[in-house]
């Protein structure tokens, strides 16, 4: 019941950063002293004539509030303008693009907490032995690493000079096999995951070692707290210890900070894309600012920022669920 | 009192390996708990109470350790060495293992109950679920079994409606309420002793009085004995049967309840005594102890309250002060229990024939309420 | 009274004093090593950006000379012997046909790739400094003012801050230099970008400190006595909020360079001629296949860079935390 | 010496401070949601009034969340009240800007509880005695330094600590600190919030006495906050007993120790546990916990615990006099016998606390009657109207609906009492000419004045 307000709340207050984020990017690529118009068509030899078409075409000759408002009222239909680059609404493109850029995404936070949280637990129970050593300068270089580096070193490892992993593009474990030519759901599986293994790793190796760090420090708070203490006088073993009463609440601060770092994430992704050839938003991104294709870019911004938001709240939620504390209420 | 000892401590010490140097906590305590009695520990902050109590269950994590003495619960060795030939310690073979303490000793013979009632439940966990734990583990109860005698005992220290209750959060409880509860999960284990490390410190008054008159019913009714851990006088004359006094890692005065307030002989008890104020009568001057408690890293020499007693003389930095029996038919009730054994003993060389009343008075320093004499190496 | 050390304190609160942290910071050997990174890539940074002669070599003007001839140059600038034949996509030293004289080969114009190397030190580390002072700036600024006046003040300026948060920052970053440069991006607007993204950072942790010291009942007791607000900001709030924001700080430079590298990748960062990191990678990362070598060290020299400052920033956390001290 | 505002000719003794009807309110749960969901006030300190003589020290008592911090807080403006005035030398101080107010903080200092973040760690303990006396530019740096040295010997430290951090003291040096710092600008009065309770023993007696010792060397006045009923004894010379936001009971410290009027004050001094194994007195227990104070019971706010609520009509309270108080409150009375009635309270409070249980009895109202008439009643069983509503309450109860007849119980028993429908507050003539505050129906008789 409280879950369930707390839910709606959160989801309440979405709307004016919704509404906000959708401002900035529009002032961004607007109003700022770069005129769209003009960074289009540099360098090429214009008239005022094709100048006015120009505007006339992307609505740019109105004043700027009625713009914002036209756009706004659009984006509450869903519809985020047209890409005359490459003529189809900026919605559909969104649609198609969106898939590659989440199964990334979501495949490096699986990746990251899969290997983070054993590593973090075994790190905080042998505290100052080797393990925690290593594990220490494991994650030391993972948040010191830019992705795309990695990305470009696995491809070199891995596809280049090992030939064992594909170097680049996606497989789509939604497409019909035939589409690849596949013979199967199966083969399209594995090819998927062939695919997605390397730029998983590169996107998600920054996620995995901040991850990494939170869970050793907090499994190591944790296993100090008086009830750990109380459960030791029980005589719990510890095996016990660590995995129940140490454990559960020491995920709060992972869950906050999966959240969180989703915004990297993201971001990241327009770099791995770009190392990897994936055709999801990131590229999009760098694509449309190519080719100015301002409405693309004002779409891909917001959608990124819209599932960074979704992503929080449902971080949020799940925290609420975990730590029964949080009934409703601020939690900062 | 003829009930047997469960429990011995002798010798016990206890020190922590600091950056800053070695911490000696406990320096060589020794004390007993009978069945069904409860034993006072009684000291201020730093005296090496919690730290004494902990080992018992032998809980000290680093950079503590146990470097010396003896604990037996019963039969069971819990804390014992034995001396090589190069003169090193080393834990006799007797000594319980790690598993060994998990498995007969931690909850089902001796439960604790820390201070904090608010640290001490799991947030993330119902408060049934963690009585139901520690019951299932430490009885040999099937699942449902324990979540009844869970219920119950949640009944027994008065949480109305358990089986409604069961399931609510920790968050969901008042502090006197989650004190309840860890009485409920020490007494569901039904061990012989329970350790209570101020229990009732970060309660209110009126909550403390509730949880004192609960665990005296239950003391009775169980048959528990009780290690009872305060700093707070007034509780002490309240439910304990004897009483141990800490000062600075050490015991400087053990005995009957009555002894201690009635027959004082420690001037740190005394002193002790007379620092704090009455509510049942108007006292118009404290006389409070001098100064603040030396470092435990670097103690005094000797009588480690020399730097403070009022009584201290040069003797008192130079010999270390022995324990010495000092029972007496003070209150004039013909003392029953100084026939079995003389209980009232105190670390002070005033009653020990080694020279104090020959010596000379510390001089005092300073015309203020701080005095602070003499070793400081 | 006489007082010793161990009369006084009882050690529940840590020592504080830059004295005492810098004490820490001094015995504890990784804060020391990422030091010893950081102050390398520094002067790195600052003697390369000051020697005209060794800029002119990397920038390309006398892009053939090597390692070994640049030496006495810079003994002696007068005498630059002429150029020689351009030697590209030279390997390195212990590859086939790499020589001494271009310990790690040259590049695409035959640059020596060391030397290029070394002097993109000074982009990552002038990018990390000013972007995180930027950002510092600006998020002490905001989160200060919401957390100490709360209310409606807090809430418009946390929500504003939560918006900036939400563009993830290399896509703020992209769109801020693409757009607001019109169309020509440099590393100002790299700076300015990166600095407007990490405000939000900056700002919730200041704000979070300052709403606790703000609990303070030494701030109550200033205010009780009659202490005005702008002293009890300026003698209480800031130096007892300020300390963990500069371990942050220290975090956030090696994040900056992150980002600034990513930028630079993509082709939006530091432009050609000038030696990046980043960009140097994006010609690299063309060149995969045929000339491997050449993507791995400009990701090394990020690595240890960024490094640097994150086991600093770790030893200083280390020195300021109460609970280690324990 | 004193610089700034001199005395005003208020004399020792005399009034210094007046606080008339004072409250303060906080919203519990702020933000705009909260605000719609009608999320109601934290009555922290509800109508309070009293005053504070010059040179005496007036204690505060309660337990926790009583209201009692908040309210030294309110008097000092650290909070800006609800409503009611206080008064400061006559001038009402909830009349003044924060401008206006700033000037006279002179004359009005703090100490705290936690020895720890009183002081600010990252300046001299010399820095932290001077700036009081820096905010209201008292003497040049110079005098300023003298006199935080002199305050420094003054409290029992040295001179040779103006140079030294707070970390490098203990908790009951830091106290002292404390008190330097609140006596620096010559104030009239000190709010002391628990000034010792995070102390030990000894060092709570030390502190205790450099207090008294300066009071009596600079006459100061003290609002001193406890929770602790023997320190308020050894310092007091009256004592205001808190409970909800209200005072229960202001009387001089004799008389309220030796003769407690309020019966929450006698529950008070009966918990604590005596330092005397030979003690005589059984120590009494307050059952239940304390009400929210969002939602704080009608009337006297300690009614829903105490032993003595008083029987519906045992005064003769008209209806339009109660249907100012309690609307909808039904007027009934009983004459029950005092014992029987205590039995009716008992277990009218045991179904609303549910601290039985009816596990073992059948499910029969009979049964259940006869289970309750056992436990609750024995001896002395009421008869009549009561006895119907408890056979009511019985039939419920085998229903297993709890709280139907915990309703119908409190209706019909606690909330026709005059201690739920009205808010006691008893002006006292004490034996000679002290004037003693009690809120209590029980003293309807024996008020002096009802104006109050």
């Amino acid at each position: 019941m409280t879950l369930l307000r707390y839910t709606i709340r959160r989801i309440l207050q979405a709307i004016p950063v919704l509404i906000g984020i959708s401002f900035i990017t529009f002032v961004l690529v607007n109003a700022l002293p770069g005129d769209p118009v003009a960074i289009m068509l540099e360098g090429q030899e214009v008239d005022q004539e094709t100048i006015e078409a120009v505007e006339r075409r992307y609505g740019l000759d109105r004043p700027f509030h009625e713009r914002f408002v036209t756009y706004m009222l659009g984006l509450i239909q869903g519809d985020l303008g047209y890409s005359f680059h490459r003529d189809m609404p900026v919605s559909t493109l969104m649609w198609i693009r969106l898939g590659p850029t989440l199964l990334l995404v979501i495949s490096a936070f699986v990746f990251a907490l899969v290997t983070a949280v054993p590593l973090g637990v075994l790190a905080a129970k042998r505290r100052n032995e080797p393990t925690d050593h290593v594990s220490r300068i494991i994650a030391l270089i993972g948040v010191s690493t830019p992705s795309f580096w990695i990305g470009i070193m696995l491809i070199l490892i891995f596809a280049v000079w090992l030939g064992w992993l594909p170097s680049g593009r996606l497989v789509y474990p939604w497409r019909d096999p035939a589409h690849y030519g596949f013979d199967g759901r199966l083969e399209l599986y594995y090819q998927t995951i062939r695919h997605l293994l390397l730029p998983m790793v590169a996107l998600g190796t920054l996620q995995m070692a901040t991850i990494m760090r939170i869970e050793r420090s907090s499994m190591v708070e944790s296993l100090q707290e008086e009830y750990v203490q109380l459960a030791r006088a029980y005589g719990v073993p510890e095996r016990t210890i660590l995995r129940k009463h140490a454990f559960r609440s020491a995920q709060l601060p992972i869950i906050t900070i999966v959240g969180l770092n989703l915004s990297t994430a993201l971001g990241g992704a327009v770099l791995i894309e770009t190392v990897f050839e994936i055709n999801g938003m990131g590229r999009l991104l760098i694509q449309s600012i190519q080719q100015l294709d301002y409405q693309v870019v004002m779409g891909v911004t917001i959608v990124l920022a819209t599932i960074f938001v979704i992503g929080v709240i449902i971080t949020d939620i799940s925290y609420a669920y975990v730590d029964p504390r949080v009934s409703y209420g601020d939690r900062d | 009192m003829s009930n047997e000892t469960i429990l011995e401590v002798d010798g016990l010490k206890t020190h922590f390996y600091t950056e800053q140097g070695v911490v000696r906590a406990v320096d060589g305590v020794s004390f007993d708990v009978r069945e069904r009695e409860i034993v006072g520990i009684v000291g201020e902050s730093g005296a090496g109470k919690s730290v004494a109590t902990t080992s018992i269950l032998r809980l000290i994590e680093e950079p503590g350790q146990i470097v010396d003495g003896e604990i037996t619960y019963r039969d069971l060795t819990i804390v014992g060495f034995e001396e090589q030939d190069d003169g090193t310690l080393t834990p006799r073979e007797a000594m319980l293992s790690n598993r060994e303490m998990r498995d007969q000793v931690r909850g089902n013979e001796i439960a604790i109950i820390f201070q904090d009632p608010m640290e001490s439940l799991n947030p993330v966990y119902s408060v049934g679920h963690q009585v139901t734990e520690f019951i299932e583990l430490n009885r040999e109860l099937s699942g449902g079994d324990a979540r009844q005698e869970a219920i119950d005992m949640l009944r027994e220290v008065g949480i109305p409606e358990p089986e409604n209750r069961f399931d609510d959060y920790p968050h969901e409880f008042s502090g006197g309420m989650r004190q309840r509860v860890l009485i409920a999960m020490a007494l569901g284990c039904r061990p012989t002793l329970i350790i209570a490390d101020e229990p009732t410190t970060a309660l209110d008054v009126t909550v403390e009085g509730q949880i004192l008159d609960l665990v005296k019913d239950l003391q009775t009714k169980y048959g528990t004995s009780f290690i009872w851990v305060t700093h707070d006088m007034g509780i002490v004359a309240e439910i304990c049967d004897r009483v141990n006094v800490m000062y600075l890692g050490e015991i400087v005065e053990q005995g009957p309840v009555d002894d201690i307030f009635h027959d004082t002989k420690h001037p740190y008890t005394q002193k002790l005594l007379e620092s704090i104020p009455r509510p049942d009568r108007t006292v118009t001057e404290l006389d409070p102890i001098a100064g603040t408690m030396p470092s435990a890293i670097n103690p005094p020499r000797a009588c480690r309250f020399h730097t403070r007693c009022p009584d201290a003389r040069v003797a008192c930095t130079e010999v270390e002060p022995r324990f010495v029996a000092v029972g007496n038919d003070a209150d004039g009730d013909g003392d029953e229990h100084e026939g079995e054994h003389n209980d009232h003993r105190t670390a002070c060389i005033k009653y020990d024939d080694v020279g104090y009343w020959d010596s000379v008075p510390l001089e005092k320093v300073g015309d203020r309420d701080i005095q602070y004499v003499g070793d400081r190496s | 009274m006489a007082t010793t050390e161990g009369q006084l304190g009882d050690g529940e609160e840590p020592q504080v004093g830059w004295r005492h942290t810098l004490a820490q910071v001094r015995n504890d050997p990784t804060a020391r090593f990422g030091l010893y990174i950081i102050a390398i890539a520094t002067s790195v940074a600052i003697f390369s950006a000051v020697d005209a002669n060794l800029s002119r070599l990397t920038l390309g003007a006398y892009h053939d000379y090597t390692i070994g001839e640049w030496l006495p140059v810079l003994e002696n600038p007068e005498t630059l012997p002429p150029p020689g034949e351009m030697q590209t996509y030279q390997p390195p030293v212990f590859a086939e046909g790499g020589s001494w004289d271009n310990p790690l080969g040259t590049d695409q114009s035959g640059r020596d790739y060391l030397s290029r190397i070394i002097y993109g030190a000074r982009i990552s580390m002038a990018v990390g400094f000013f972007a995180t002072f930027l950002g510092l700036t600006g998020g002490v600024a905001i989160g200060a003012v919401a957390g100490y006046y709360g209310g409606w003040i807090d809430d418009v300026l946390m929500r504003f801050v939560e918006i900036i948060y939400s563009i993830p920052a290399l896509v703020l970053v992209i769109v801020f230099t693409v757009f607001v440069s019109g169309g020509n991006p440099d590393v100002i607007y790299a700076i300015l970008g990166v600095g407007i993204a990490t405000v939000p950072v900056f700002s919730r942790i200041i704000r979070s400190r300052v709403l606790s010291v703000r609990e303070m009942d030494y701030v109550e007791a200033a205010r009780a006595a009659g202490v005005t607000d702008r002293n009890i900001i300026r003698r209480h709030i800031i130096p007892n909020s300020f300390a963990p924001v500069l371990v942050y700080a220290t975090l956030q430079i090696g994040f900056a360079i992150l980002i600034v590298a990513g930028l630079s990748f993509l082709g939006y960062g530091a432009q050609p001629p000038t030696p990046d990191w980043g960009q140097m990678l994006n010609h690299a990362h063309g060149q995969m296949h045929v000339n491997p070598w050449m993507s791995i060290w400009p990701g090394v020299a990020i690595l240890l860079t960024i490094m640097g400052f994150n086991l600093f920033g770790d030893g200083l956390q280390d020195a300021l935390d109460p609970r280690i001290d324990n | 010496m004193s610089g700034g505002t001199a005395d005003e000719g208020v004399a020792t003794g005399e009034t210094l401070m007046e606080v008339d009807g004072m409250s303060k309110y906080f919203q519990s749960e702020g933000g705009f949601l909260a605000s719609l969901r009608g999320a109601a006030d934290v009555k922290a300190v509800d109508d309070v009034t009293f005053d504070i003589k010059k040179g005496e020290t007036l204690a505060l008592v309660g337990e926790s969340g009583c209201g009692k911090s908040t309210l030294a807080r309110t008097i000092l403006q650290l909070h800006r009240p609800t409503e009611g005035s206080i008064r400061f030398k006559g001038t009402d101080l909830t009349d003044l800007s924060s401008r206006e107010i700033r000037p006279l903080r002179q004359d009005m200092q703090m100490v705290f509880q936690d020895p720890h973040s009183s002081l600010n760690p990252r300046l001299k303990v010399g820095q932290i005695i001077e700036e009081p006396m820096k905010a209201h530019d008292m003497y040049d740096a110079a005098g300023r330094r003298e006199r935080a040295e002199k305050l420094l010997e003054s409290v029992g430290l040295e001179a040779a600590h103006y140079h030294r951090y707070p970390h490098e003291f203990s908790g009951g040096q830091r106290q002292r600190v404390n008190l330097a710092r609140a006596f620096s600008t010559d104030p009239e009065i000190i709010m002391c919030d628990e000034p010792t309770s995070a102390l030990d023993v000894s060092v709570q007696a030390q502190v205790l006495n450099v207090m008294k010792r300066l009071q009596d060397e600079f006459g100061v006045t003290y609002l001193f906050i406890s929770h602790d009923m023997s320190v308020v004894r050894y310092v007091a010379d009256r004592v205001a007993v808190m409970y909800l936001g209200h005072v229960a009971e202001l009387a001089e410290k004799e008389a309220l120790f030796e003769n407690p009027k309020h019966p929450y004050t006698r529950a008070l001094l009966d918990s604590i546990p005596v330092p005397d194994p030979r003690s005589t007195g059984e120590r009494g227990t307050l059952a239940g916990d304390v009400p929210s104070p969002t939602n704080p019971p009608s009337g006297c706010r300690f009614r829903t615990r105490c032993p003595k609520l008083i029987q519906p009509g045992t005064y003769d309270v008209t209806r339009e006099e109660l249907a100012d108080d309690a609307a909808g409150a039904a007027l009934q009375s009983y004459d029950l016998d005092e014992p029987t009635w205590r039995n009716v309270i008992g277990f009218v409070r045991a179904v609303d606390r549910r601290s039985f249980t009816l596990e073992n009895v059948e499910d029969s109202p009979d049964a259940v009657r006869a289970f309750l008439d056992e436990r609750f009643f024995a001896g002395s069983t009421p008869s009549g109207e009561p006895a119907d509503v408890i056979d009511d309450a019985a039939r419920l109860l085998a229903e297993e609906r709890w709280d139907e007849a915990a309703d119908h119980l409190r209706t019909t028993f606690e909330e026709p009492s005059i201690c739920a429908a009205r808010r006691p507050a008893y002006v006292l003539e004490e034996d000679v000419e002290e004037e003693r505050f009690v809120a209590c129906h029980l003293y309807r008789d024996s008020e002096t004045d009802s104006s109050h």
